[in-house]
């Protein structure tokens, strides 16, 4: 068989060193990589953030007054996106992996990753030209029968660029990573445990509810954080297909809608100078905290309830 | 004991086989959902002729389908029980889920589709913009630039994201992991043009004030591209079962050839995926480029000199700063967009043929 | 309670692979019918079919019939549901939810029904599935831990508790002390002659002894090579076939060096 | 392929090199003609014009990352005595020449309508959002022949910081400074109406939308209904020539530097013929270069934009207004004295 | 080329769960050793250490020595990857690599090393573990399809086959039949039987007939209660536990019903 016994001793084994060297590298990378841009984001910020409007005339009063309306919109904006986004991309992931005949799936999945291979430029030229105007008559007809509703008060926009289009077209940018997540995560589920389910007299829906939700919870919840990243980050299409005003209000119909804090930057960044594009970036710099945040928040959820996670 | 399981469900009929138990005919379904849609349409008609606006197929349908929907579940609880309905009611939901995803990419192929074709031909992809106004020109110089940024990009986000996710699944344990995938996390946030701030300011310091060279532009979109890589790619990881490590440990394998040769194999397919879905994100990206590229209108091959532009960018200019005749401009946009939805769609092609390659050939 | 199973003319395909060919068998109510034979002869496969869980597996179908009392499993209208909420299963390899506690594992099939039932209730029966499964003394200090921390005979131990914690009128249990040690199979196997007082029984085993111990029946699978259909050999009262088999084949395996 | 290489064998050209150019947008279009103009008779010249914006575009010339600048207004006074022009010599002042000027029409969508008489208090009511219908008898009052329906105004301004805001709002204050209290400002100054971003978005709002008014570079109003300005006592339609001749009617900025041709536009002159809702964008380089390898180059590039030659690509292309025989002197005197 | 295998007062943590306590036990070369005892008394964990197998396991570690051949496993600078080719394992579920072939798979051990290997050499390779481990008929017609398209048994065997592929000196099977038949227990423990020629084998079986017929030596592990230690009650050849154990506990385990 075996030549003679090679000694025990331990050989510095060059490919296990370089492997896991480079893999702290890239991690460190990153690190380094964050590090820089938050320094550069804070070094570029701390002038803007003491600014007055004497300084800097996109401010009104101060720095605070002007990125509230903003965090405000970011957050309002990704969060209308995500509630939307979030059932539809694990209902889509769901057909795919349990629904949808095994052949057509494939197709399917690719089909929706399609989506994702829409510029965001484009999404905006969409939501400018075809699906903002295709909305007035539905927002109209909201206004009229549920305009009790706070959300639907108001004067129902005549162009339908409201921050509720935006955050549907926001929803359908996000959906495709989001699906392409779950839908891994989906066909990923134990065979073993879907059959327990069965066996246990479990409907389809009774099988993905004990078996397959919860494997995939942790994988959702990362599809979220990814999805809401993109909402919370996304410039173009935000800026092209919203009516914006540095105002904070809850109503979704009307033409006077809360900015992005992204949206925002592209607007004023081409004719900003000066202690303005500081502003601009600290408005950055304030997305990068929110963001910080929500990931927080997203993290503590999965960890809590870490040992049942379904990972071996 | 109190619970019961095993009674079928009660029914009224008698039915000769216990087990088929109060189901619906096959054909139910489909049945409900014409008989909904049928009903839709009448309303929508009656509608349509009292107020005296066009009729409105696409919404007939919609709130045909949309009633569908509680009447599947209605039909399925009197007959099926509740089990079943809610089966069934989900079962609506989940397909109804995809068709509404499938309308705002319907609407967009057509969209992008009908007004692309107007300047599909051989000009367009044989000429820069350089020296050319109103119509004709094309998008050779964009399509350059759009190729080289996303590949340097990609050179650059592929291994450290893909490294960082082997790392935060194989090797990380601890303060430093955790802080790395925290951050990732944070770095999804970024929002696109801050990563073009960012690499317009960090090249500016080497190389000068006001550089603008492809090489900045890949900076600012493996910015962005790094965490998508990590996070798809870590949690494609995270679902290689142990077993497999343990099968090669055991075989005296060293761990980073169990990683090169087990681990990365089996999850290839989701890893393809992730990276693909990396790709589709960034190529899109228009204010980064805009700041860290620059705009031109001729071809640049050299990524470490000179602007360059992107497919779109082309796309916002054309749109944003419309000449004379208009319709050109708009004309360009569109079809620059279907290039470059296209050009997404040959490269998840690929990705998917690599991933069908290389995936685990489960037998069952 | 208890149900008879009568199988006629059944073949098994993979898509176009055909696994198992031409069964005919009669399972009476209240016995425990034992299916044993070499590895890869169908007897899993025809298990399944007993439920229709083959059904999960793509390309998996089935000819022939499987009289339930009388109803044919697989006619057009059954509702595949129902059939596995009367035939109960356990799995040759232990799969607890890995998501859920051990006592939400042993409530799994019960919440199904989204049946509302009481505290009390649940923890009795909870307590009493797992010490039919010879295993309450070993978890009852850490019921809410995750089922996936038990060691593989506990793991197995617990999808049986799972499993008759739904009361079904046949359990079919492939191979199910395949993972337990001598105590915990002793166990099952007083279990099994509990069980068998109200239920039928259908159990596939590689253990000879445990066959003769446990079964009244026994039904012994060949295949003749590679690539070729498994087939029921023979079927008779598990003393015959241990004691006086009809045929050659079901002789030279029961009375291998094992037994 | 269009891309560069053999020279046309008739070109006499002896000109060379990278010009690259950075800011107004609305210039984008003619800079793109003049580029095209310039390249085609300079066939070993590549000139790079980045719309960035007027802002981005002066804060790159102060960098001296670009040769030259395209701003939707001129440098301000105090920027000036800030200095700081990295491109320019030690002391050298700036140039700032008009180069492109365009009417900026009062647009809007309502059925049946195409083009409406307004003076100057009716837009400004409009936009400030106190008349709020279009059978509002203000706007009855000078179309008597319109028939107007019983349908609310929904303005549009630009949600992007713009040169044409601020001219627009410029010439509201000036001319109906009892309606319009806000100072002008390239961010529109309150909140209210919708918005839209740059002037391909806010032309979009207001074709997608039914009773929708905006502002916009006149080139891009298209099919939609536009107003006819009162001036005096006469309404203007936008033309380029009624913009160029405003420019000639208005005054040069005060205390400039010789060759720093700002223009403070006159908006409340009652001149027969002018449309005063005008866009000035300037080009501007430096008056003296510190390293002098380009300045012949940019010399030949601004003399070419202001040659009738170059007015009128950019009029075809862009639809912006040919400067006049008298401005286009004081122009070509000035590009002549840099060095 | 065999091993001895000593071990001291070897403790097993799972984090702060003391897995296994205090064991103390010396294992001949070219012999084969059982372990057998109740379900979770420790006998995988104990196994696991003998190739530091359970370093894989996060939080997982051992106090005590374990020698083979006079070298301590857990000196600080040894390799735990020179190690496990030296000290082989099978695992109680089959786990091919889904990636790979059947062929592949059998020559993991070797290909994933990045040894080269000729053709000739390969397929000699190949057919001698698969016919090592009774495979080789079932599959020899198939050597590309997919390792995972096989049954249980067969999965476990090509497992085993895969194992045996690299030589190693020492092999440890975690119940390495649980999912056979007993035809492919029988050619596995002849297997056993030929390998013991060379090498040194350990094996966990719950199967005391297993126990008695393969193994030289036979330790007994108990364990006093759940959240208790395992213990290693009882060390000695094989005939004198089954004929004659010292401890009682031992006796009563041997003893019952199961043989
Ligand atoms: N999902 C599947 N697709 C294709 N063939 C399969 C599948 N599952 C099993 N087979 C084949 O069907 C035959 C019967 O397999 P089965 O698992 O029923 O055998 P078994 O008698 O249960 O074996 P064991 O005792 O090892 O569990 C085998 O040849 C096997 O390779
Ligand atoms: N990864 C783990 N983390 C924490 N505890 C564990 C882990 N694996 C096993 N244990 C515990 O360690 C003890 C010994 O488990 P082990 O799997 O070694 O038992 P075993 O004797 O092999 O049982 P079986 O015969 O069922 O395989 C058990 O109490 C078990 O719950
Ligand atoms: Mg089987
Ligand atoms: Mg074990
Ligand atoms: O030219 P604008 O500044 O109005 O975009």
């Amino acid at each position: 068989m075996t030549s003679a016994p090679a000694p025990i001793k331990a050989k510095l084994r060059i490919g296990d060193l370089v492997f896991s060297r480079s893999a702290v590298f890239a991690g460190s990378m990153i690190l380094v990589t964050l590090a820089a841009v938050a320094i550069f984001l804070i070094v570029q910020s701390i002038p803007a953030v003491v600014a007055s409007s004497e300084d800097a005339s996109i401010l009104k009063t101060n720095f605070w007054d002007y990125v509230g309306p903003l965090v405000f919109g970011t957050v309002w904006a990704a969060a209308l996106a995500l509630l939307v986004a979030l059932p539809i991309s694990i209902g889509i992931a769901l057909f795919i992996s349990h629904y949808a005949p095994r052949r057509l799936a494939s197709v399917l999945g690719y089909v929706v990753d399609l989506l994702a291979a829409v510029p965001s430029v484009v999404f905006g030229l969409w939501g400018i030209g075809v699906f903002a105007p295709a909305l007035v008559d539905a927002y109209a007809w909201l206004n009229e029968n549920l305009g009790w509703i706070p959300l639907f008060s108001g004067t129902p926009s005549a162009t339908g660029r409201t921050i509720l289009t935006a955050a549907l077209v926001l929803a359908v940018m996000v959906l495709p990573i989001m699906t392409a997540i779950c839908r891994e995560v989906f066909l990923q589920t134990p065979v073993l445990h879907e059959e327990a389910a069965l066996a246990l007299g479990a409907t389809r829906w009774e099988m993905i509810r004990t078996a397959v939700l919860p494997f995939g919870r942790s994988g959702i919840i990362s599809a979220s954080v990814l999805g809401l990243g993109r909402a919370l980050g996304e410039t173009m299409a935000v800026a092209m297909v919203l009516s914006a005003s540095p105002v904070i209000t809850f109503q979704l119909l009307t033409s006077v809608n809360p900015n992005t804090i992204a949206a925002n930057i592209a607007l004023s960044f081409p004719e900003a100078y000066g202690l303005n594009v500081n502003v601009l970036i600290a408005t950055g710099l304030i997305l990068f905290v929110v963001t910080f945040a929500v990931n927080a928040f997203a993290r503590w959820i999965v960890s809590r309830r870490k040992e049942f996670s379904g990972a071996n | 004991m109190t619970i019961q399981t095993t009674q079928a469900p009660e029914t009224g009929v008698a039915i000769a086989n216990s087990l088929t138990a109060g189901r619906l005919p096959k054909s139910a379904p489909w049945t409900i959902l014409v008989a909904a849609i049928a009903v839709s349409a009448s309303v929508f008609a009656v509608v349509s002729f009292g107020s005296g606006v066009g009729y409105n197929w696409g919404g007939a349908l919609f709130i045909g389908a949309l009633l569908y929907i509680p009447a599947i579940w209605l039909f399925s609880t009197l007959v099926e029980g509740r089990r079943r309905a809610m089966d069934r009611l989900v079962t609506a939901l989940v397909t109804g889920a995809f068709l509404l995803a499938m309308i705002p990419l319907v609407s967009l192929g057509i969209t992008v589709v009908s007004l692309g074709a107007a300047r599909f031909d051989a000009d367009f992809f044989s000429m820069s913009m350089r020296n050319v106004t109103g119509e004709g020109g094309g998008i050779v110089h964009a399509i350059v630039g759009t190729l080289l940024m996303t590949g340097a990009a990609a050179v650059i986000s592929i291994p450290i994201g893909l490294m960082t996710s082997i790392y935060l699944v194989e090797y990380g344990r601890g303060r430093l992991a955790r802080g790395v995938t925290f951050l990732v996390d944070v770095m999804t946030g970024i929002p696109s043009i801050v990563a073009g701030l960012f690499a317009y300011s960090l090249f500016a310091i080497f190389l000068g004030p006001g550089t603008r060279t492809g090489i900045a532009g890949a900076v600012a979109l493996s910015l962005l591209m790094i965490p998508v890589v990590v996070r798809s790619s870590e949690e494609m990881l995270r679902l290689v079962p142990n077993e497999l490590r343990e099968a090669a440990f055991a075989l005296g394998v060293p761990k980073w050839l169990t990683i090169v040769k087990v681990v990365l194999p089996t999850s290839i397919a989701g890893i393809t995926t992730g990276i693909m879905l990396s790709i589709a994100r960034v190529i899109g990206e228009t204010a980064p480029l805009l700041i860290a590229a620059g705009f031109t209108a001729s071809v640049n091959y050299n990524l470490f000199d000179g602007r360059m532009q992107s497919l779109p960018v082309f796309v916002y200019t054309q749109y944003a700063n419309q000449g004379n005749p208009p319709q050109a401009y708009l004309d360009r946009a569109w079809a620059a967009a279907l290039t470059l939805i296209l050009i997404v769609m040959v490269l998840n092609l690929i990705a998917r043929l690599v991933a069908r390659f290389f995936a685990p050939k489960f037998g069952r | 309670m208890s149900k008879r199973i009568e199988v006629r003319d059944l073949n098994v395909y993979y898509s176009k692979f055909l696994a198992v060919e031409g069964v005919n068998l009669a399972i009476e109510p209240r016995s425990v019918t034992a299916f044993i034979g070499p590895s890869g002869c169908g007897k899993s496969t025809f298990l399944r079919t007993l439920n229709r869980m083959h059904e999960v597996i793509p390309g998996a179908r089935v000819e022939g019939e499987v009289l339930i009392d009388g109803n044919n499993l697989y006619d057009p209208d059954v509702d595949p549901v129902l059939v596995r909420r009367q035939v109960g299963m356990v799995f040759q390899r232990p799969n607890p939810f890995p998501t859920m506690s051990i006592k939400e594992n042993v409530l799994a099939g019960v919440k199904l029904n989204n049946k509302r039932i009481s505290k009390p209730d649940a923890e009795e029966l909870v307590e009493r599935s797992l010490r039919g499964a010879n295993l309450w003394n070993e978890v009852k200090d850490r019921l809410d831990r995750p089922g996936s921390g038990l060691s593989g005979g506990q793991q197995q131990r617990l999808c049986i508790a799972r499993a008759i914690a739904v009361s079904p009128e046949v359990i079919l249990m492939d191979e199910p002390c395949s993972a337990l040690d001598p105590i915990s199979t002793l166990a099952i196997e007083d279990l099994i002659e509990d069980l068998k007082q109200k239920y039928t029984i259908v159990i596939v085993t590689h253990n000879m002894q445990q066959a003769s111990r446990v079964s009244d029946k026994t039904a012994f699978f060949n295949i003749a090579g590679t690539g070729k259909p498994g087939n029921l050999i023979e079927y008779n009262d598990t003393t015959t076939i241990f004691s006086n088999p009809s045929v050659q084949a079901t002789e030279d395996y029961v009375s291998g060096r094992f037994g | 392929s269009n891309e560069g290489g053999a020279a046309p064998s008739e070109s006499a050209s002896t000109l060379s090199g990278n010009l690259v150019g950075a800011g107004a947008s609305s210039q984008d279009a003619a800079q793109q003609s003049w580029i095209a103009g310039f390249q085609t008779a300079n066939p070993d010249v590549t000139v790079d014009y980045d719309p960035s914006g007027s802002g981005a575009g002066r804060e790159t010339f102060l960098e001296g990352a670009s040769d030259f600048a395209g701003s939707d207004r001129a440098f301000k006074d105090e920027e000036l005595a800030a200095g700081g022009f990295k491109k320019c010599a030690a002391d050298s002042s700036i140039v700032e020449l008009p180069l492109y000027i365009s009417p900026i029409a009062v647009i809007f969508n309502l059925e049946g309508v195409d083009s409406l008489d307004l003076d100057a208090a009716t837009v400004a009511g409009i936009f400030a959002g106190t008349i709020t219908n279009w059978n509002d008898p203000a706007i009855a009052a000078t179309n008597p022949d319109a028939t107007l329906p019983d349908l609310a105004i929904t303005p549009v301004h630009r949600s992007d910081d713009s040169g044409t805001t601020e001219n627009f709002t410029e010439y509201l204050g000036a001319a109906a400074a009892d309606v319009w209290t806000w100072e002008a400002d390239g961010v529109w100054p309150f909140e209210g109406g919708e918005a839209a971003q740059g002037t391909s978005g806010l032309v979009d709002a207001v074709s997608n939308g039914n009773g929708t008014v905006g502002y916009a570079d006149a080139s891009r109003a298209g099919d939609l209904g536009t107003v006819s300005i009162k001036v005096g006592d006469e309404f203007v339609p936008y033309s380029p020539e009624a913009a160029a001749a405003i420019v000639d009617h208005s005054p040069f900025a005060e205390g400039r530097a010789e060759g720093d041709l700002a223009i403070e536009i006159d908006r409340t002159s009652e001149e027969a013929g002018v449309y005063p809702i005008v866009l000035v964008s300037y080009l501007i380089a430096c008056g003296q270069y510190e390293d002098p390898a380009n300045v012949d180059l940019v010399k030949g590039y601004l003399s070419y934009i202001a040659s009738p030659e170059g007015q009128e690509v950019a009029a075809t292309d862009a639809g912006s207004a040919p400067i006049s025989d008298s401005l286009r002197e004081k122009i070509t005197a000035a590009i002549d004295s840099i060095q």
